[in-house]
């Protein structure tokens, strides 16, 4: 479906965190070695290296149609084999949070996720499966979604690897500061 | 026949070949001693007559080993050579002389193996061939 | 197809209708001087090349006589070796003009100021046998009557001499590449000569001489001349089974040049061996008597003079390459030894190896003066 | 004023220090070629193929005017030359004094091995118990720690490798000459003295260093040790730090008062390492650590041991110092990224050529080291260690992406054409000269697959091959299983170059080689000290060879100026005696030795044997005819027979080389006419079943040896005067810089430029890549041309014809700037015509004015158009190059393009730029440009040629590039304001020169050289040179650089008051000449001509090689090659069948 782009001038302005990132992989030669190595690739609508050329021809909007960065389990072998030294697995964290922040809605399934997986840890100071998995369905309102888990649920209970906690029993966990300070952080970036 | 020991004339040039016959020398490799070296300074140099002269005077073989085309320190001696060979190949064949008796073949630098090789495989061979008996007859 | 025209012969003698033709080249001053043989005005009429420039010496003038005293190719290697501003015509030999280009590559001779007129060779006698005809009949009639016993069928022989082996086994009778070709295949003789112009220079001349000339091919010709190089070639395959048959081995070859003397005369008569002194001739072959004795002690004996076959086996490698099979070696040859024989069949082989014909064209580079970057791998058994 | 020296020294023998040491030698200079490896040849003693001929032809490098001044055969066997004296195991370790006048101090390695009576039989290697790695083979196979360096050198003298020797002594024991000497009495009588309070460790250190092979004694406290100090003599003591009583430091001070000098190491427990420390103040010379590290304390023992053997630094004078090191391989196991590089059959590009090389552990049969099995599929990963910031390798290699081509096509070739090859590269740098052709004629013919891709991973598979995960060009994920994985790998500077650097005084560049001024390539930071080849970064043979010629004529102008000796004529001058009148009188000498190798040999029985065949010769023997002795026998009994010919039996006739010169000198007869022949190693030859056939082969080498010599043709070398004078065509910067060279070494120069003023293409350059301006350096050079008294320039001048004149000198006429003719006489010729910025009408160039070329954009860069009001700019690159019509890379518009971008980026940040490139070479340090590039912003996008981007202008002057963006896929547009187009260079035209000198141009119109490696700047006839951007595209630097080397050869000729020819040389014997002219053609050399006026064949006796093509196509030798005739060809055939 190639459609011609009107590649105009990369958007720069000053303290856009998008231009942050696209400052960060100019070095980048295409040589296609962290799209080699990513495990998660295969999945990926646009690999890695697809992502950076984005990334560096400015075109947002269609990037962030793109569940790539969502997929990236930060295993960090890109960075590693990067030949010219790139953070490529900050640059998909930060593009999780540009997308977050500037409310793409192009992934409905991943933030909440996430964002549950977060409240959970922030609560207890471990993550209780069960509540936070409810979170998630509650969060994102498709009834079919809990089914297709139910199968995982019940190997993950026959091996013991998850209890049914009853929720609610507030045993405060210890990260409430914590939270707090990268709040402050990201607020002041 | 097999008691006799060949005598084989061997015009080898002075760079490539025989620099893969001391090779060969240096690195001990078993050869037989029949091989008589006349160093050229080229293949290119080789005047039709001399390996006439050689079959004729009772040499029970001739070997002809020059440069790898390409390699030659003369540009193109080897190439010139390989076309007299040929003229020859055509000729002496009529009057008996066995093909196996003039052969060419090129040995870069390096392949003291091949010189070796080539010198056991070829006295073998016309060991096996038999004596050019011009060496004791009289030839008009 | 081809442009020819015609000579009409006058009284049944196409010789002297030859000569006219050649008197009108020399009149009309498309060229000054014409070597042609000619029978020598002297007591045992001997036919030899004459360069004539006056048309009135032209009357003993006799292309078509079944004589071949020596290769003109020689001559007129001579006359063309340094520029000559003078334009000549050549009647030669097929035979003759081929050896002539070859010694044009070897730069013994110039072609640019030359009209080659290249009679068409029913054969030529051994000069001993030659003579001996000449001497019984006078003038051209000899001429005639060997062309007359062509045309009825007779035959070359006349008497028990007939045609060399070499002509015999010559399938090269028709002069192609000469400017002008004299046919005498597929003509009455007797009523008419075909007169072909292979090259434009040809044209130009005939064009010049009022002569002329329409397109077309001629069947009759052709068919004379197909037959006759059928059967020459069948004559010559055999002529090479009994040569290579008769040299099969060094004993044999040395039987076959048993009564050479090493007089070196088949390298004078020929052709193409063009060197000023031949190799075997100067310093180098002129051995130490210790050396001749030091030879005989290894083999018990010596012939003397030595090197024959290392002469034959050299000159073979200088020129098989050359060798247009004119048989002047053997005709040459004081002791009948059968040279021309041996080196048009060397010769044959040799050129078809290197696919090249010698004497064919003046563009084609001859086989040892070239050399290619992968070429004949099977020299080197396979490696390159 | 102290005496000046006319030599050199030149520091690594690899390639480029053998053409820098030949340059000097064969300008008369004294040169020392010293390498830290016991052989000479560096890296191509591995190599066997060299792109792009994939033959070699190192020997080509050798001198070829006065040719018999030195070696005359394959160079792997070893390089003789009059003037040079070869070092290897040597490094420099001290160099002072000032340019023209160092000071150098030489080490050599201790040699265990006497090199006079090694006679490389082999037998001490077959019982050395110690199997290393082959660094020769690149580790593929194991050798002994003693080994012979290279298998072709000739002595073949065996080393000990000192590392991994453990002293045992077997091969001291076995070896028949007694050539072995381990110094193992040298080391009981070096004495150790320990002095420990505590008895285990004393006992402990007495008795490894007596397995060392050392005499030790003992002292439990520091009193005792003083006293027995004082009675013997210790070469090295171990003290204690911590005793009662009299501590370490204390017994240390009093030693000092004994024994100033004496070396000791201070033994310390941990807590005491600052006492040890401070004891040092008081002269201890080191400290070891308790509890002892064995290999380390035994490493420093031996240190200070091998130091007192060291041979004692040899101190040379020299007037200049070539630095040609060279530089390393990167390991690829040390990378960590490295992802399966050291799985096996995974070999780095040298051990490839090790695998295909005859005299490889493969015997040349391509097989896969781990197994043996053939390897029929291989790939080669490109860039392993270079352009990789991880590893701080901002740099390209320049030379593997050619030789990883060349690898795969001798793949194909070894394996008969089985062999798949894939290339896995990013740029596929082929910048160089037919460069393009060759890859083209791979990927087509030869059918390599060419694959952009960098692949991250190496997996191996049960069966010992190698499984590849990469990305394909469309984006796609990959796997393929290859036989074998070739890596090319990247440079990295040479071992010891930091230290080699320190002692010679220089600075590094940031990468670790050599750094050299920006213009003058050779010129290092220290005055008179020059770097040649790959010491200032790897470079393929060619430019390493010119950058060595470059430094030589650099080193010679500084010797010169210094006013250091430059002998006129040439040395081996001396006049031999004309014998042709005289009658062979031939002597033949039989040295006698008592060398083990006489086996079964009986002299007498020979010699009978010779006078029976031929009772002319006079036989004698001579006691060990190699040494100084034997040599005056030899002379005494030449005298006594008045002979006038020798021919010497002996061993290793290689040893003869200078001897037979100095023979040549005394008794006045020419070195043709003496001849050495090997008659003691055919009856050694192990294994030799037949003693008769043995002496059989003896026999007929010595009867050879009299027929070559008794029919040899006497009339000595003859030697020919050129006019010393230049001519230089073509005022470019390339042609100033020669003129400038051969004018500073105090000879005429005729300089002549068509245009009004010199410079050249120069002139519409206007800043060098690193920003300096390049109208200073064509005002620097252009004034010092006009300033120096040695050049006429003629301007508006142009060469119309030039013909032999004075036999072998030149006589050319030139249309000066009013019109009249001048001619001007010169003994050689110096083609700069230079090149010129290819002309376009591709992408719409001429139909808009903000349509440029890449010059016209640098000028309106230059004349200040501020970048902010540019807009977008926009490059295209290969306008024209690399394509059919004009199939090669024009090597200097991508790093042109580089610097006008970044100069764009550096004005103003904010302009885009695009590059719509195929392959951008940035090869060398240009590398840190194009990333540098990226860096800024600059959007590089790649097209191919066949689908190449479209240019539209619309009507508001906006100009619309629609492009394919292979990453994305897509097709993307680019709006830029300004667009450049890099069109590349083409010669100016050369048919002019070419026919009147008659040199060829090749079919892009440049310079035809000789040899594209190894004789890069001359031509096919004698005596013409050509340089700078007639020879190829390539940078101001680069062609200064070239400029000096073509001068440097030009040099060679103009040096010698006397050009001595070769001793084999043609000759035509005019009276049995037929004058068929077939020599003419058949000459390689274009040394034969037909003299019109006296109707026969000109040699030119200089340009003749000794080939012999003319001779063997002359039917009746009337050409002839003296040393070869029919007559001693024919008596050596005799001679052999006798």
């Amino acid at each position: 479906m190639a459609h011609s782009q009107a590649l105009g001038a990369p958007g720069h302005s000053a303290r856009d965190p998008f231009s942050e990132i696209s400052k960060n992989l100019r070095a980048c030669m295409q040589c296609g070695t962290c799209t080699g190595s990513c495990g998660s690739a295969a999945k990926m609508d646009y690999t890695p290296r697809q992502v950076w050329r984005m990334v560096q021809s400015g075109l947002k909007e269609e990037l962030f149609t793109s569940r790539t960065f969502w997929l990236c389990s930060s295993c960090y072998y890109c960075t590693l084999r990067c030949p010219r030294g790139l953070p490529l697995t900050d640059t998909m964290a930060a593009l999780k949070r540009v997308a977050t922040a500037e409310k793409y809605a192009n992934d409905r399934k991943s933030p909440p996720f996430y964002k549950a997986f977060l409240d959970s840890v922030r609560k207890y100071g471990r993550v209780r499966e069960a509540e936070m998995m409810t979170r998630y369905f509650l969060a994102v309102k498709n009834p079919a979604l809990p089914l297709s888990f139910v199968p995982l649920g019940m190997k993950l209970l026959a091996k013991g690897k998850m209890e049914l906690q009853l929720p609610g029993v507030s045993r405060g966990g210890k990260l409430e500061r914590l939270y707090k300070k990268v709040m402050e952080l990201e607020a002041a970036q | 026949m097999a008691d006799y020991e060949p005598t084989i004339i061997a015009f080898v040039c002075n760079w490539c070949t025989y620099t893969a016959a001391d090779l060969a020398g240096t690195s001990r490799l078993v050869q037989p001693p029949n091989l008589r070296m006349v160093r050229m300074m080229c293949t290119g140099m080789i005047d039709p007559k001399y390996i006439i002269k050689a079959l004729l005077e009772g040499a029970d073989a001739v070997l002809v080993s020059g440069c790898h085309p390409g390699d030659c320190h003369y540009i193109n001696g080897n190439l010139k050579a390989r076309r007299r060979m040929k003229l020859l190949k055509e000729i002496l064949p009529r009057f008996g002389f066995d093909e196996r008796r003039l052969k060419m073949t090129w040995i870069g630098a390096s392949e003291g193996i091949d010189f070796a090789e080539t010198a056991r495989q070829m006295t073998a061979e016309i060991k096996e061939l038999g004596r050019n008996d011009l060496r004791t007859r009289m030839v008009l | 197809m081809s442009k020819t025209g015609k000579i009409t012969v006058k009284d049944r003698d196409p010789v002297s209708s030859l000569q006219n033709f050649l008197k009108l080249l020399l009149e009309k001053g498309t060229v000054e001087a014409v070597l042609v043989q000619q029978r020598l005005p002297i007591q045992n009429a001997a036919v030899m090349p004459v360069l004539v420039t006056d048309p009135e010496k032209l009357e003993g003038a006799d292309p078509l006589a079944p004589a071949f005293p020596l290769n003109g190719a020689r001559m007129l290697s001579r006359l063309t070796r340094k520029p000559l501003d003078a334009p000549i015509a050549a009647v030669m030999r097929p035979c003759e003009i081929r050896a002539f280009f070859e010694l044009v590559k070897l730069k013994q001779g110039s072609a640019e100021n030359v009209v080659f007129i290249g009679v068409d060779c029913l054969g030529t006698y051994g000069n001993i046998d030659y003579q001996k005809i000449a001497a019984s009949t006078a003038g051209a009639e000899s001429t005639l009557t060997f062309h007359r016993s062509i045309l009825s069928g007779k035959g070359t022989a006349t008497g028990d001499a007939d045609i060399s082996p070499a002509c015999k086994s010559c399938d090269h009778p028709v002069a192609t590449n000469a400017d002008i070709g004299i046919g005498l295949l597929g003509a009455n003789i007797e009523e008419s000569l075909l007169l072909i112009s292979n090259t434009e220079k040809g044209a130009r001349v005939l064009g010049g001489l009022g002569i002329e000339v329409e397109e077309g091919d001629q069947p009759l010709r052709q068919s004379a001349v197909d037959a006759l190089v059928s059967e020459r070639t069948a004559y010559r395959d055999k002529m090479f089974e009994a040569t290579s048959e008769a040299v099969s081995d060094v004993q044999k070859l040395m039987g076959y040049l048993g009564n050479c003397v090493n007089c070196y005369n088949c390298r004078v008569a020929c052709p193409v061996c063009y060197c000023r002194e031949c190799v075997f001739t100067t310093d180098v072959f002129d051995h130490e008597p210790a050396q001749y004795l030091r030879w005989a002690k290894r083999k018990g004996a010596l012939k003397m003079p030595t090197d024959t076959v290392f002469y034959h086996l050299t000159r073979l490698a200088h020129m098989s390459t050359a060798c247009i099979g004119c048989g002047q070696c053997s005709n040459a040859c004081p002791n009948a030894v059968p040279v021309a024989e041996l080196f048009r069949t060397v010769s044959h082989g040799v050129q078809k190896a290197f696919g090249y014909l010698a004497g064919a064209s003046l563009d084609d580079e001859p086989p040892l003066s070239v050399f290619g970057e992968k070429e004949f791998s099977e020299v080197t058994g396979g490696k390159d | 004023m102290e005496t000046k020296t006319g030599a050199a020294l030149v520091i690594g023998a690899g390639i480029s220090g053998i053409r820098s040491a030949l340059d000097l030698a064969e300008m008369n200079y004294r040169v020392f070629l010293i390498d830290k490896s016991p052989h000479i040849g560096g890296i191509l003693s591995q190599l066997d193929y060299q792109f792009p001929t994939d033959h070699c032809g190192m020997c080509k490098m050798l001198p070829t005017i006065g040719r018999d001044a030195s070696s005359q055969f394959c160079l792997r066997k070893g390089l003789f030359h009059e003037n040079i004296e070869v070092l290897p195991a040597t490094e420099m370790t001290a160099l002072e004094g000032e340019p023209g006048n160092f000071k150098v101090t030489l080490d050599s390695a201790p040699s265990f091995i006497d090199s006079q009576k090694c006679i490389g039989c082999g037998r001490c290697s077959a019982v050395c118990p110690v199997d290393v790695a082959d660094g020769f083979n690149g580790g593929l196979s194991k050798r002994k720690a003693i080994y012979l360096p290279v298998p072709h050198n000739i002595p073949n003298r065996f080393t000990i490798d000192i590392a991994a020797c453990t002293r045992c002594g077997e091969c001291e024991k076995v070896c028949p000459t007694g050539a072995v000497d381990l110094r193992s009495e040298a080391r009981r009588a070096f004495k150790i003295l320990v002095v420990d309070d505590e008895l285990v460790v004393r006992d402990s250190l007495k008795e490894w260093l007596l397995v060392e092979g050392f005499s030790v004694d003992m002292a439990e406290s520091g009193a005792e040790a003083i006293d027995l100090l004082s009675s013997n003599d210790y070469g090295l003591v171990l003290l204690d730090v911590k005793m009662p009583g009299m501590d370490g430091v204390e017994a240390l001070q009093i030693m000092r008062e004994i024994k100033e000098e004496l070396p000791v190491l201070m033994m310390t427990a941990y807590a005491t390492v600052e006492t040890a420390v401070q004891a040092m103040k008081f002269g201890a010379t080191d400290y070891l650590m308790k509890p002892f590290d064995i290999e380390a304390l035994i490493a420093k023992v031996v240190g200070h041991y091998e130091r007192t053997v060291t041979v004692t630094g040899r101190v040379i004078e020299v007037g200049a110092v070539i630095m040609a090191a060279g530089s390393d391989f990167c390991d690829p196991a040390k990378n960590p990224g490295a992802f399966g590089y050291n799985l096996p059959n995974v070999v780095t590009g040298l051990q490839f050529e090790r695998l295909v090389s005859g005299s490889g552990p493969g015997e040349g049969k391509l097989i896969r080291p781990a197994d043996g099995r053939p390897a029929r599929k291989i790939a080669w990963l490109q860039c392993i260690g270079s352009r990789d910031l991880q590893q701080k390798a901002d740099f390209c290699s320049s030379a593997c992406c050619m030789f990883s081509i060349k690898e795969a096509l001798l793949a194909r070739e070894k394996s008969g054409g089985e062999a798949e090859t894939a290339i896995f590269y990013m740029d596929m740098r082929t910048f160089g000269k037919d460069f393009q052709r060759y890859r083209d004629e791979a990927e087509k013919v030869s059918g390599v697959r060419f694959i952009r891709s960098r692949v991250h991973t190496i997996e191996s598979e049960p069966d010992g091959s190698l499984k590849l995960d990469y990305l394909d060009e469309k984006g796609a994920q990959r796997e393929e299983v290859f036989d074998m994985v070739v890596l090319a790998t990247g440079q990295r500077p040479a071992k010891g170059t930091i230290d080699l650097a320190q002692s010679a005084g220089i600075e590094l560049n940031p990468a670790g080689f050599c750094r050299t001024d920006e213009l003058y390539l050779a010129r290092s930071t220290r005055e008179g000290v020059f770097a040649g080849g790959s010491f200032a970064g790897l470079k393929d043979i060619s430019e390493s060879l010119i950058l060595a010629g470059s430094a030589s004529l650099e080193a010679s102008k500084l010797i010169w100026s210094k006013g250091g000796t430059q002998a006129a004529s040439s040395p081996s001058e001396a006049a031999f005696e004309d014998l042709s009148k005289d009658s062979p009188r031939l002597a033949v000498a039989l040295c006698a030795c008592a060398t083990p190798l006489r086996g079964g040999l009986d002299l007498e029985s020979l010699g009978a044997g010779l006078s029976r065949w031929d009772p002319s010769i006079r036989v004698f023997q001579v006691e060990r005819a190699c040494t100084l002795s034997g040599r005056t026998a030899l002379l005494q009994n030449m005298k006594e027979s008045g002979c006038n010919m020798l021919s010497i039996g002996a061993c290793m006739p290689c040893l003869y080389g200078k001897m037979l010169v100095n023979l040549a000198k005394e008794t006045g007869l020419s070195p043709q006419l003496m001849d050495v022949v090997d008659i003691y190693s055919p009856a050694y030859r192990s294994g030799e079943t037949d003693p008769l056939l043995a002496s059989a082969r003896i026999q007929s080498a010595m009867k050879m040896s009299i027929g070559r010599l008794k029919t040899a043709d006497p009339t000595p070398a003859t030697s020919f005067g050129i006019i010393r004078k230049a001519l230089v065509i073509g005022g470019g910067v390339s042609g100033m810089t020669a003129a400038l060279a051969i004018a500073d070494h105090g000879f005429k120069v005729d300089l002549v430029e068509k245009e009004g003023a010199p410079g050249g293409l120069a002139r519409s350059v206007c800043r060098m890549i690193d920003g300096a301006r390049t109208a200073a350096v064509i005002e620097k050079l252009t004034s010092d041309v006009r300033a120096n008294a040695n050049i006429s320039l003629h301007t508006g001048a142009e060469v119309i014809a030039s013909k032999p004149y004075e036999r072998l000198s030149f006589l050319t006429t030139i249309k000066t700037e009013n019109g009249e003719a001048k001619q001007l006489d010169h003994g050689v010729t110096i083609l700069a015509t230079g090149g010129r910025e290819a002309a376009t009408t591709e992408y719409g160039y001429g139909t808009s004015d903000s349509i440029l070329t890449l010059f016209e954009l640098e000028a309106r860069l230059e004349k200040g158009a501020a970048a902010a009001d540019l807009g977008t700019v926009a490059m295209i690159q290969c306008v024209g190059s690399r394509e059919p019509g004009r199939n090669y890379c024009s090597r200097v518009c991508c790093s042109s393009a580089l610097k006008n971008a970044l100069r764009i980026k550096k004005e103003n940040p904010q302009t885009d730029v695009f590059i719509f490139y195929r392959d951008i070479m940035a090869y060398g340090f240009l590398e840190a440009y194009y990333t540098k590039a990226r860096q800024e912003g600059v959007i590089f996008i790649r097209y191919s040629l066949d689908q190449k981007p479209a240019v539209f202008v619309s009507d508001d002057g906006k100009i619309r590039i629609s492009a394919l963006d292979p990453i994305l896929g897509k097709d993307i547009v680019v709006e830029a304001d300004l667009l450049a187009l890099s069109t590349g260079v083409v010669p100016n035209d050369l048919s002019g020169p070419g026919e009147m000198f008659g040199i060829e141009a090749n079919e892009d119109g440049f310079f035809r050289e000789a040899e594209y490696k190894w004789q890069p700047v001359n031509s096919n006839k004698r005596a013409i040179f050509g340089c700078g951007l007639a020879h190829s595209p390539r940078s101001i630097p680069e062609s200064i650089a070239m400029a000096q080397a073509a001068a440097q050869r030009a040099l060679v000729m103009l040096n010698r008051e006397k050009v001595q020819a070769g001793a084999v040389v043609a000759r035509v014997r005019r009276s049995i000449c037929s004058l068929c002219e077939r020599c003419i053609p058949a000459c390689p050399y274009g040394a034969r001509s037909r003299s019109e006026e006296e109707d026969r064949i000109l040699i030119d006796e200089l340009a003749c090689q000794g080939c012999g093509s003319c001779a063997a196509v002359c039917p009746n030798s009337a050409s002839v090659v003296r040393g070869y005739g029919d007559r001693q060809v024919m008596a050596m055939v005799e001679a052999a069948l006798e």
